[in-house]
């Protein structure tokens, strides 16, 4: 068979081997509960609680503002139902964008429907948010600001300071899903003056099913899964040892040299975008041209429809996708697209590469090539395209 | 994902492209994912001698219209009519329940086409409607959130 | 170091080494998102149905009734606050027992906050639901029963057949906190007559982390963690493919001879309980002495403290615990204890043992033994003994 | 989770046992965990000539009642009962967060002894309430769900 090429890791990485062999004594050896009291739960306890050192240092928080959850879509759901229900009495209005995932968009409809009040801010042609219509939302009974760090579909990052910055001043607590943009760019809660973040372990080499919900000690958060006396009482369920230890490990190694493989993949994310510009007619980059993830691609090629061109990208070995994994089951047009302004048959056929430490300028070749002809055969096939 | 036989269709469809001067042309698009697809007919004598079609849509769409038209390429008209997507989906050997709908745009393709050489030739098919705007069926997912 | 008799299985067991072997290729090699297209993804797209389908057929349910879930936590709290919200319109009353988990008594608390009136049943000395009570606390309003399978502490199994029975005849649901019951005994959730089962995958030597709900196909289950598309949409974020597929095989594997092995442990558990009852003066077994999970021995102390008896079997290098682990860090006396009706003093006084597959009869001798000095030193120390 | 020094007096507790024919005994209970502890004094010109403990409690409990015997014996009364509990989980090289609670039982108990010694010899101690019922205090842990 021939080899594959993985261009999606926005959808998801694989685990390192050093973060695996950082796991693997907490399944079979050190697999004490790290709540018990006798000393062979220690090592687990002492894991734990080193995986939370490593985690509040990496985003510039608290040992104690960190919270271990089994999702980044938990986290998201976590933050927005949470300080929702702790901050009811203050007010009902949530200020999120369009553009944002569907934990974060689907957590607002849920509170939309229990009596909550959301406004989903528009963004430009770029993906990013509209400051002074943030600005002119917020009102005396808004609570809470939820806007994503990068988008996960057209890579654009939104400019999180600022939005911290009128957050505070209007005295609005600020989430952000944070998932894509941790291990790519750098993250400090403090800096940027955000109150509560959502990671996701396996989107920077870590294991799939573990999260991080960070939450400001001043900020009050409600339980959202009820149950034992874990994460300081605040969620429930025996810890996942093996997947935190694995989460900070992966982390650890993400920020060691963050710098020198964000650039480096931004040079290829360059390159390889601008070759299919040059290659291909009526195709378009969507998302900001510098504001984005170092790793993100995100082309529209006009007649042709994603899907198709996946599968036969597929059929070369490359994987790539055309918005979010989570949603490839779903024939909506990518809500993202749609909100840049994309008209429904151009949103229909994008494509989205998302490079990792693997991925290399020989990589960036064979997609090229392999693109070309597809987008041709494809547009052969349409009825929309006449040439 | 899709069986062997929608890879070979869509990988290789049969009857792709246009027909000039045809006899019938129907286009249609699908409410549910927006794709669209384009049928044309030759017909002589009732019979339907030749068939292409043009699709902007997923795997199934395109394996779906590449199956049709080879299933009513030289049957009546009233034979054509009786295809349904699922004699379509089957003799794909299946399709992903998610991709069921995508069938059903050959199905209305299909018909629109026949329709058009009906109106350009003054022939009243019984049970034919005019194609619909958009296709709109049932939701076949169970309840989601 | 002298060697750790591991006897806590009830707050957490090592993940089997088949187990591992079976997770491993998902983590670094087999690593695609299962919600994507192409066909690397299809790997862990089939593991997880695959696994899926295990665990269906080891409960006797669906494929399409199970739920992955990231705990028995989360299980426990999708059912009934799932439940809760699905049903409202129908009614608010929810019937549960004083001897259930923190993650079904604490969500219930959470419900009790919103709107919904719930009736906590009594149960025996022996730890057994009140099934006058349960049929008599049943009214119009009543939406859920949700009485656990067998209990974490005492491990009194209850008679959950006839409350499925019950709960039929009434047109009620039913949920159960299996979490404690999968792999020690049978459990067939269309002879129990039950509509919702939680299970937890570290307590039959699968990994921590995971878990699952079933739900029947009838029930109306809205989600609990909204996001992608995953779960037939009723259960947002990606997959953790590596855990879900070592669940699964840790039930096929637990399955394979649970027979047997219940068998021989239930004789060890007889074996320890009877020499501990022998041995100790003023001991007393909490929980039903045959209605009870096979692995698990829980024997109150008169006039000594818990805590301080675990960890002096600690320094013998004996794990044990003292009510469930994950409270270990709480100062209140069990809850269970007290609702079986043993005073606030004698509650303090318990030990749980709980048995697994490494045990022996060789351990149960060397606990013991070290059991009864141990007892004799609190109790000279104890302000409460007078001998 | 506990220090050496907690382990030390925990599994070679000082001056554990009762004392015959007393001077001062006091017992109190802990109102947050339910657990009790008495202490025993034996006073001779306003000294604490010896002392001993019964604990029904945690490893804390037992420590800090061990250590807290250690800390009063041959003290005066007055020097006994500046000893706070913060000293006696200090002396124990600190206790964990949850078990600040235990040490404040070593106290107590030793307070409840002294009055009885007051009591019982007419004495009046400038300052020493007479025992609680059952040890109230502030919640120390954060807001929990
Ligand atoms: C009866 C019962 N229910 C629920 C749970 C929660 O499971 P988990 O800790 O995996 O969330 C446990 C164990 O902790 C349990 O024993
Ligand atoms: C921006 C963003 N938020 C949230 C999530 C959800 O993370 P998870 O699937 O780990 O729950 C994802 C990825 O799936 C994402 O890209
Ligand atoms: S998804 Fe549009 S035709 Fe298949
Ligand atoms: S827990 Fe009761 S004295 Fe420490």
């Amino acid at each position: 068979m021939k080899e594959t090429i993985y261009l999606d890791h926005a959808a998801t990485t694989p685990v390192k081997q050093e973060v695996l062999e950082a796991m693997l004594p907490f399944f079979t050896e050190s697999f004490g509960n790290p709540s018990s009291i006798y000393s062979f739960a220690q090592d687990s306890k002492q894991a734990l609680e080193e995986a939370r050192e490593t985690i509040a240092k990496g985003i510039g928080a608290l040992d104690r503002e960190i919270y271990f959850t089994g999702s980044g879509t938990e986290a998201d759901n976590w933050a927005i139902k949470g300080v929702a229900e702790s901050y009811r009495s203050k007010g009902n209005h949530i200020i999120t964008s369009k553009v944002e995932h569907h934990a974060v968009l689907h957590a607002c409809e849920y509170l939309e429907k229990n009596g909550f009040e959301v406004t989903y801010l528009d963004v430009d042609a770029d993906g990013i948010v509209d400051l002074e219509q943030l600005k002119s939302s917020i009102k005396d009974t808004t609570i809470l600001i939820t806007i994503m760090f990068a988008n996960n579909e057209i890579g654009t990052v939104q400019p999180i300071r600022e939005i911290g910055r009128i957050a505070k001043e209007r005295g609005v607590l600020f989430h952000t899903d944070a998932v894509q943009a941790i291990g790519h760019v750098p993250v400090d809660v403090n800096d940027l003056g955000v109150d509560l973040l959502s990671i996701s372990g396996h989107k920077f080499y870590g294991p799939k099913g573990v999260g991080v919900l960070y939450a400001r000690k001043t900020v009050k958060l409600k339980a959202f899964i009820h149950g034992g006396g874990q994460e300081r009482g605040r969620r429930g369920g025996t810890e996942n040892v093996p997947g935190i230890v694995g989460m900070a490990k992966a982390m650890e190694l993400a920020l060691a040299d963050m710098e020198e493989e964000s650039a480096r993949q931004r040079e290829l994310r360059d390159y390889v975008k601008e070759r299919i510009l040059e290659k291909v007619p009526y195709a378009r980059l969507n998302g900001h041209p510098e504001k984005r993830l170092p790793n993100n691609v995100n082309i529209s090629f006009r007649f042709i429809e994603g899907e198709s061109l996946l599968i036969m990208l597929d059929m070369k070995g490359i994987c790539a996708s055309s918005g979010s994994a989570c949603t490839s089951g779903s024939l909506d047009p990518s809500h993202v697209l749609l909100a840049i302004g994309l008209p429904h048959e151009i949103a229909h056929g994008s494509l989205r590469i998302s490079l990792g430490e693997s991925s290399t300028r020989e990589d960036m070749d064979t997609l090229v090539e392999a693109l070309v002809p597809i987008v041709e055969k494809l547009r052969a096939m349409s009825p929309l395209y006449e040439d | 994902m899709y069986s062997e036989k929608v890879m070979d269709h869509f990988t290789n469809p049969r009857n792709m492209g246009e027909i000039e001067n045809a006899d019938g042309v129907g286009t249609v698009g699908n409410a549910k994912c927006g794709d669209i697809m384009r049928i044309y007919l030759k017909v002589e004598n009732n019979v339907i001698q030749d068939v292409r079609f043009k699709t902007f849509g997923c795997g199934a769409a395109v394996a779906t219209s590449s199956m049709a038209t080879e299933l009513v390429k030289g049957k009546t008209i009233q034979q054509a009519l009786e295809i349904t997507n699922a004699a379509v989906a089957e003799a794909l050997d299946g399709l992903p329940k998610a991709k069921v709908h995508c069938s059903l745009l050959a199905e209305e393709a299909l018909h629109a086409a026949i329709w058009d050489y009906a109106q350009k030739n003054g022939i009243v098919i019984e049970g034919l409607e005019p194609p619909k705007e958009d296709i709109h069926e049932e939701e076949e997912d169970e309840d989601e959130d």
